[in-house]
């Protein structure tokens, strides 16, 4: 990753950016970095456990990350879809941030993972990935290899699928008690940036706050739905979650919905529009009566 | 919080319908100068428009005990707003399916096209989702997660 | 293609032509008719007259045959044998009662599966086959095609063509090479079963549909229905009243089998009472094919 | 702490007979935040509101709710008693017990709970209302009315005389619809060219009207009031400032032969025509599907086949190149009276429709339908007035005339009455009668119906005067037999079959909208049913306005009209526009979405979704000046109150006043029997 530390060091000293966004090596794995002189760059690091979608930190309800100056962020392909996603929602401007994108071939589920994934290894958000090449990208590091072959998310959702509508329910709602709403899930995710969460507003109070099955029913529903046509799969919720809620098989779930009825892919191109609230005459309709 | 309606011991349930203005509403209306008669369990909270209707409101419905739910507005290409039912059919169209794949019965949920012509139509709707939910028992899962089976049963006492 | 073949009485015996040049027809065309096993009357004529369940219990027994025999659909090639069978299904498909009764009334299972299918109907679809595969098309013969009564009534039981302006007997005479004339009475009454009973009836209406047809220049009458035919050919001499020239009245099948270069002789038309020979002798003279 | 009144009518018995009106007013006491209820004989009535005002000033109310009939019968009634009761008439809202309650159901008890449950409910959306104030928007006093024929004519000329600019735009290359293909009109006989040209005229010569001849809407924007159409002038290859319809061209164009709209197929024309003699605008145009020259073009020939019109004409006003332009007008209302069709009997139908192929409609040359046996009647027609059969130009001794063609006949798709068809068959036999004298006019018909000043007298007359033959029954079908048309029926008050021999037969086919009626209506956004007729905003009590505020309707495009309904609809709608001219400002609901601005986060969903760009940027400074955030602002003149935005913000930053999150929050739990 030594072109990858040259770029950020002639970023820094040219002065063409104030702070580098990258990862580095941290006590447990890989885990953000924030580059602010030319000496340091040599920490940044890119490999299979850079796993942290970096967008998030643009999140200026978040991190005062202007503070800094004008940060470079390396990217992942998928987490450019992030970024696609904040530029179309005008959350941040495109002249506001260098991209440097990484070209990614795989990563693991976890920080702490093997720094080269096989077909066990790979996170199920990469199998199939198309963005090995990372696109909206200023600048390009790293070479693509080959994508390990892997399990994606779409077997387990199958499964679920053929179960009764008792069963899902059953599954789901084990699933949900777990949830503590401590909200890592909302706050990793890059598109998550409103001013104040639906589930936070009171007046009136359309989710229950208290940690408890129906409340947490309602978020996490009405969460995959804020989500539809915004996720760019980066899969950052279910990594975080303290609870292990498989997340992104609701994530994934929508996913399909828009790919099956909208045919709409998650993609990194800000002039497409959101297929929610987009429409077309002739939208499939056969559940309405 | 939640009563069941019991007349006569039978399972009488519980619908909430959200309905545009312009065409669902005055279908209902039509309905009733026509004196279409039909089932006595359909609730109707009256929306400009079915793009008005957020997934929330049926959740809400939902979790507060509704056995079944009702969308209804205007035709495509009919609605009084030009788009809203365009918009509202692609947000129903991922509630839907992923509604289902939460494993709520999606016999409980009913969307229809009801113009202001159609009191006819809309009488069956009113009658085909009561008699559906009628066939699936009261909704006690959603307002009920979670609780113990003891509170269950208080709860649906 | 494999299809049952439900022949009726009158296949085996005043319209055995009909039998013949069906099947010398089907073979050339690569149809395989299976004959439905230990079929029985359909409950035309006396049949529907006398009660209304027997007569759909009678065709119901036959499709269960069918049925049990593995058969999704049924050839009936005579027009009241079609006729029954389809309006059997009707009512089975449309009166829940009778759905009921049936399988006890047959004593066999039924579950109205099997396709009905017309001879027109049929030929209509292999119509491209045809047209390939004719290599004496009937250049320039014209045909009167005559519908009669049941072949496409009542529309919600034919369910094959436009009730009041079909054009499928026409799509297959085209297809054989020969030239269908616009005329008016293809769909009047023949006389049907007044044959015998009413004679002086059925000669009427008959006169009426062959002079109809000479006035449009037609050089045969072409029909799918035996009744139709016994009617038009056996009562022809009975019609004629100043000598007009006499009308050849062929079956749909037999045209097509003419037209397919098959001998006259296996198609049976021998058996005419109105003799074809002279009119298949002038197409020949003209070296307009058939032999 | 709200102070609600409730107040239940019983509507007469309309309500009272299967809901226990006491009863709810009883149960909706104890609901919370109730200080009063009470149930009433007809709410509606003086005294009834004179009870809410009174209440209103005893009780000091913050809240009326009304359990009585539809918001859309009686929400304006009582918001205006409540601001007379000196409430903010939003404070006002009705709980519908009769229209979805009392009228839809017989078990008194199920019903009576269930009216309190509709009581509870919208108790509990008051209580959440807040006041609001109407907003006023500024009208356009200008009309466009949507098609030239009778209905569109009278409608402008009464428009332009009382004062309002008309745009009137017709797609045909002359006003006059079909009212000026007809010879005479029921039930005076009188010459329908006569009454109508007239009028044409005035409406081209008057200076409150725009008319745009041969020109469709393209689209409309905006709302009532406020709407800009932009209107699209189909090239007409003649120049109208130039052209002084002398009419030079049309006598040198080298096409001759193609059927005549005008004469609806039996006269011929030329590529370059003006429909009719009397045509307003008197200006021609090129058909350019039949003209020689365009033909050519598009068939790649370079060289100019033909330009005998522009080199006849003198003043030079005839222009190959000419292409569709777009104008824009600004108006305060549309009225649409775009009219009829017939339906085609022909073989091949739109839209699922049957045809009529045993009629031999298009293969039998002498069986027509009305508007030809109109134009074979009419002195300008192309026989000259003289009633001769097309096929041999001879004078028919016998026509029969059927009824019902398309009309009442579900099997056909059609199952309405056409309304005219009884009137004008009895007219033609008049007309025949009186042309051809010894002639024989038989009519089959279902029934007679003659409904309207004069119609029946009229009918009479067609029989026993002129001694039209009138057989009860329907035609089975119909032949050519050598000269003449066998029609064979049967009689069903004889009992018996019937055979006529015809030397021509006129089917009296139904009427139809216009094609294309469903995107016009689409694009005006108002609703039709399922023929593609208009609807009307009331069947009773508003005919003239769609549910669209700010369009009307008029004539034959509603349903079936005669020319007396058509001119009456007309003149109403007319009536309506003055009256929403009269004032200088609207008043307009004040459900308009309103954005929170220190909870939008600026993703512009809201922005994306709004049918009309309602939705504007605005920059949040600070003191300083350094730029904040860009957040979303409702413009409340242009928003119309679908609440789109407010379902898809993620963050329920925005709200549509009068459909608030709280309000509908509390509506679901009120109905879940749970109350906050």
């Amino acid at each position: 990753m030594q072109a990858l530390k040259d770029l950020a060091r002639t970023l820094l000293e040219k002065g063409e950016v104030a702070v580098i966004l990258g990862w580095e090596e941290g006590p447990h794995g890989a885990r953000p970095a924030f580059i602010t002189s030319p000496e340091d760059t040599g920490r940044l690091i890119f490999d299979a456990r850079c796993v942290q979608n970096l967008a998030t930190y643009l999140n200026p309800r978040r991190t005062n990350i202007k503070a800094l100056g004008k940060p470079a962020l390396c990217v992942k392909g998928c987490d450019a879809r992030a970024i696609a996603g904040l530029l179309r929602e005008s959350q941040i401007k495109r002249e506001d941030v260098v991209l440097i994108g990484v070209r990614c071939s795989g990563v693991g589920i976890e920080a702490t993972g093997p720094a080269q994934v096989d077909a066990e290894t790979l996170a199920p958000r990469c199998v199939g990935c198309d963005a090995t090449e990372p696109p909206l990208a200023d600048h390009k590091v790293g070479e693509a290899r080959p994508l390990p072959q892997g399990k994606g998310w779409d077997a387990r959702i199958a499964e679920l699928e053929a179960m009764t509508a008792a069963q899902r329910w059953a599954f789901w709602q084990a699933e949900f008690e777990k949830c503590t709403r401590c909200n890592a899930c909302r706050q990793v995710c890059p598109m998550c940036f409103c001013e104040q969460c639906v589930q936070d507003k009171t007046r009136p109070q359309w989710i229950e706050s208290s940690p408890h099955p129906r409340g947490n029913t309602a978020w996490h529903f009405t969460r995959a739905l804020h989500q539809a046509g915004r996720c760019s799969v980066c899969g950052e919720c279910e990594r975080a979650c303290p609870a292990g809620i498989p997340l992104m098989l609701l994530n994934r779930k929508v996913a399909q919905t828009m790919e099956r009825r909208f045919g709409y892919r998650p993609t990194a191109d800000p002039a497409v529009p959101c297929p929610v609230g987009a429409f077309r005459q002739d939208d499939t309709q056969e559940f309405i009566r | 919080m939640q009563e069941k309606s019991k007349s006569d011991g039978a399972f009488e349930p519980k619908l909430t319908a959200f309905v545009c203005n312009w065409c669902t509403y005055t279908g209902a209306d039509l309905a009733g100068t026509s004196r279409l008669q039909m089932a006595t369990n359909v609730r109707i909270i009256r929306l400009p428009c079915t793009g008005r209707i957020d997934p929330l409101f049926i959740l809400k419905a939902f979790e507060r005990g509704a056995d079944g739910v009702i969308v209804s507005g205007c035709h495509p290409a009919d609605c009084h707003y030009t788009s809203g039912n365009y918009h509202a059919r692609r947000r129903f169209a991922v509630f839907n399916d992923l509604m289902e794949f939460v494993g709520i019965d999606p016999g409980r949920l009913t969307f229809s096209w009801v113009s202001a012509s159609e009191g006819a139509k809309w009488r069956d709707v009113v009658n085909e989702a009561t008699s559906k939910v009628k066939a699936l028992g009261p909704f006690t899962t959603y307002p009920n997660a979670g609780l113990a089976l003891g509170e269950v049963a208080h709860a649906s006492a | 293609m494999k299809i049952g073949y439900y022949p009726g009485c009158s296949l085996h015996g005043t319209a055995r032509e009909l039998d013949e040049s069906l099947r010398a027809v089907s073979a050339a065309l690569g149809v395989h008719l299976q004959e439905v096993e230990d079929w029985s009357c359909c409950g035309a004529t006396s049949g529907h007259a006398t009660d209304h369940l027997l007569s759909v219990a009678l065709a119901a027994r036959n499709l269960a045959l069918a049925e049990a025999q593995g058969m999704d659909q049924v050839l009936a090639p005579c027009a009241a044998c079609f006729s029954r069978l389809a309006s059997a299904r009707h009512e089975a498909r449309n009166d829940a009662e009778i759905r009921e009764k049936l399988p006890e009334l047959l004593g066999l299972p039924f579950t109205n599966t099997v396709a009905v299918r017309n001879l027109v109907d049929l030929l209509r679809g292999l119509a491209p086959e045809i047209k390939a595969k004719a290599t004496k098309p009937l250049q320039g013969m014209k045909v009167a095609c005559y519908y009669g009564c049941l072949l496409v009534r009542p529309p919600e039981v034919a369910d094959f063509d436009d009730p009041e302006q079909p054009t499928s007997m026409e799509e297959v005479v085209k297809a054989a090479g020969g030239t269908p004339v616009t005329w008016n009475h293809r769909m009047d009454c023949c006389g049907g079963a007044f044959s015998l009973s009413r004679t002086g009836s059925v000669i009427r209406l008959g006169r009426a549909i062959l002079d109809d047809a000479r006035t449009a220049g037609a050089d045969a009458i072409a029909v799918a229905c035996p009744m139709c035919h016994s009617n038009l050919d056996f009562r022809q001499s009975a019609m004629a009243l100043r000598g007009e020239a006499p009308m050849p009245i062929f079956f749909l099948t037999e045209l097509v089998g003419l037209a397919l270069g098959l001998e006259p002789k296996a198609l049976g038309i021998r058996r005419h009472f109105v003799s074809a020979a002279p009119l298949l002798e002038r197409q020949c003279a003209a070296g307009k094919g058939v032999s | 702490m709200a102070r609600i009144g409730v107040f239940v009518c019983h509507c007469g018995e309309n309500i009272g007979r299967t809901v226990d009106c006491t009863k709810v007013a009883e149960a909706l006491k104890n609901h919370p935040g109730v200080v009063e209820s009470v149930d009433y004989k007809y709410m509606c009535s003086d005294p009834g509101q004179a009870l809410i005002k009174q209440s209103i000033a005893e009780k000091n109310l913050t809240g009326v709710v009304v359990a009585a009939c539809s918001p859309h019968m009686h929400e304006k009634t009582f918001r205006r008693a409540a601001f007379g009761g000196g409430l903010n008439p939003f404070l006002c809202e009705m709980a519908n017990v009769r229209e979805h309650c009392s009228w839809i159901h017989e078990d008194k008890e199920k019903a009576t709970e269930k009216a309190i449950a509709i009581g509870r409910t919208i108790v509990e959306k008051v209580k959440r209302n807040v006041p609001l104030e109407t907003i006023r928007i500024p009208v356009t006093k200008r009309a466009l009315v949507i098609g030239g024929g009778i209905a569109g004519i009278q409608a402008a000329l009464d428009l332009a005389d009382g004062g309002a600019e008309v745009i009137l735009v017709e797609k045909e290359p002359s006003i006059g619809g079909h009212m000026s293909q007809l010879s005479e009109t029921f039930p005076t006989l009188d010459c329908s060219q006569c009454i109508l040209t007239p009028r044409m005229v005035e409406v081209y010569q008057h200076p409150n009207i725009k008319l745009y001849s041969y020109s469709e809407l393209e689209s409309l924007e905006g709302y009532i009031g406020n709407f800009k159409a932009t209107i699209r002038k189909k090239a007409r290859s003649v120049n109208e400032e130039l052209c002084n319809g002398c009419g030079a061209c049309t006598q040198v164009c080298i096409q001759k032969k193609i059927p005549s709209e005008f004469d609806a197929g039996l006269g011929k024309r030329t590529a370059i025509y003006v429909p009719f003699p009397q045509a307003v605008p008197n200006i021609p145009v090129i058909d350019r599907k039949n003209c020689a020259r365009f033909k050519a073009k598009a068939k790649g020939i370079l060289k100019e086949a033909c330009g005998k019109c522009a080199e006849a004409c003198l003043k030079g006003a005839v222009d190959f190149d000419q292409e569709d332009r777009f104008v824009t007008e600004e108006v305060g209302a549309v009225v649409v009276a775009t009219g009829y069709q017939l339906y085609t009997i022909g073989k091949d139908q739109p839209e699922g429709l049957q045809g009529y192929g045993e009629y031999g409609y298009g293969t039998i040359p002498d069986v027509i339908d009305g508007l030809q046996f109109e134009r074979l009647a009419s002195a300008s027609g192309p026989t000259g007035g003289q009633i001769l059969r097309p096929s041999d130009g001879k004078p028919p001794k016998t026509i029969v005339f059927l009824q019902c063609i398309g009309s009442r006949d579900p099997q056909k798709g059609i199952e309405y009455c056409s309304k005219i068809c009884c009137m004008y068959v009895a007219k033609h036999t008049m007309l025949y009668k009186h042309k051809v004298h010894g002639g024989k006019a038989v009519v089959f018909y279902m029934d007679i119906r003659a409904a309207g000043k004069g119609y029946e007298e009229f009918s009479r007359r067609a029989i026993e005067e002129d001694g039209a033959i009138y057989i009860r029954g329907r035609v089975s079908r119909m032949y050519r037999d050598g000269q003449t048309i066998k029609v064979q029926g049967f009689d069903t008050l004889a009992g018996e079959p019937v055979e006529i021999d015809a030397d021509m037969v006129v089917l009296a086919t139904a009427m139809r909208p216009q094609p294309g009626i469903e995107t016009l209506a689409q694009k005006l956004s108002v609703s039709y049913d399922r023929h593609g007729f208009i609807n009307e905003a009331h069947p009773k009590l508003r005919p003239v306005e769609t549910n669209t505020a700010g369009i009307f309707v008029a004539g034959a495009c509603q349903s079936p009209r005669d020319i007396p309904d058509a001119v009456a609809m007309a003149s109403a709608t007319a009536a309506k526009v003055l009256g929403l001219f009269s004032k200088d400002q609207l008043e307009r609901e004040p459900t308009v979405a309103k954005v929170n601005q220190d909870l939008c986060a600026g993703c512009f969903s809201c922005e994306h979704v709004c049918p009309y760009g309602a939705v504007e940027h605005k920059e949040i400074r600070d003191r300083k000046g350094v730029l904040l955030k860009i957040v979303a602002e409702v413009n409340g003149g242009v928003c119309q109150g679908c609440g789109t935005c407010q379902a898809t913000c993620p963050s329920k930053s925005v709200e549509l006043q009068g459909f608030t999150d709280e309000q509908i929050y509390s509506e679901i739990n009120a109905l879940a029997g749970c109350v906050e």
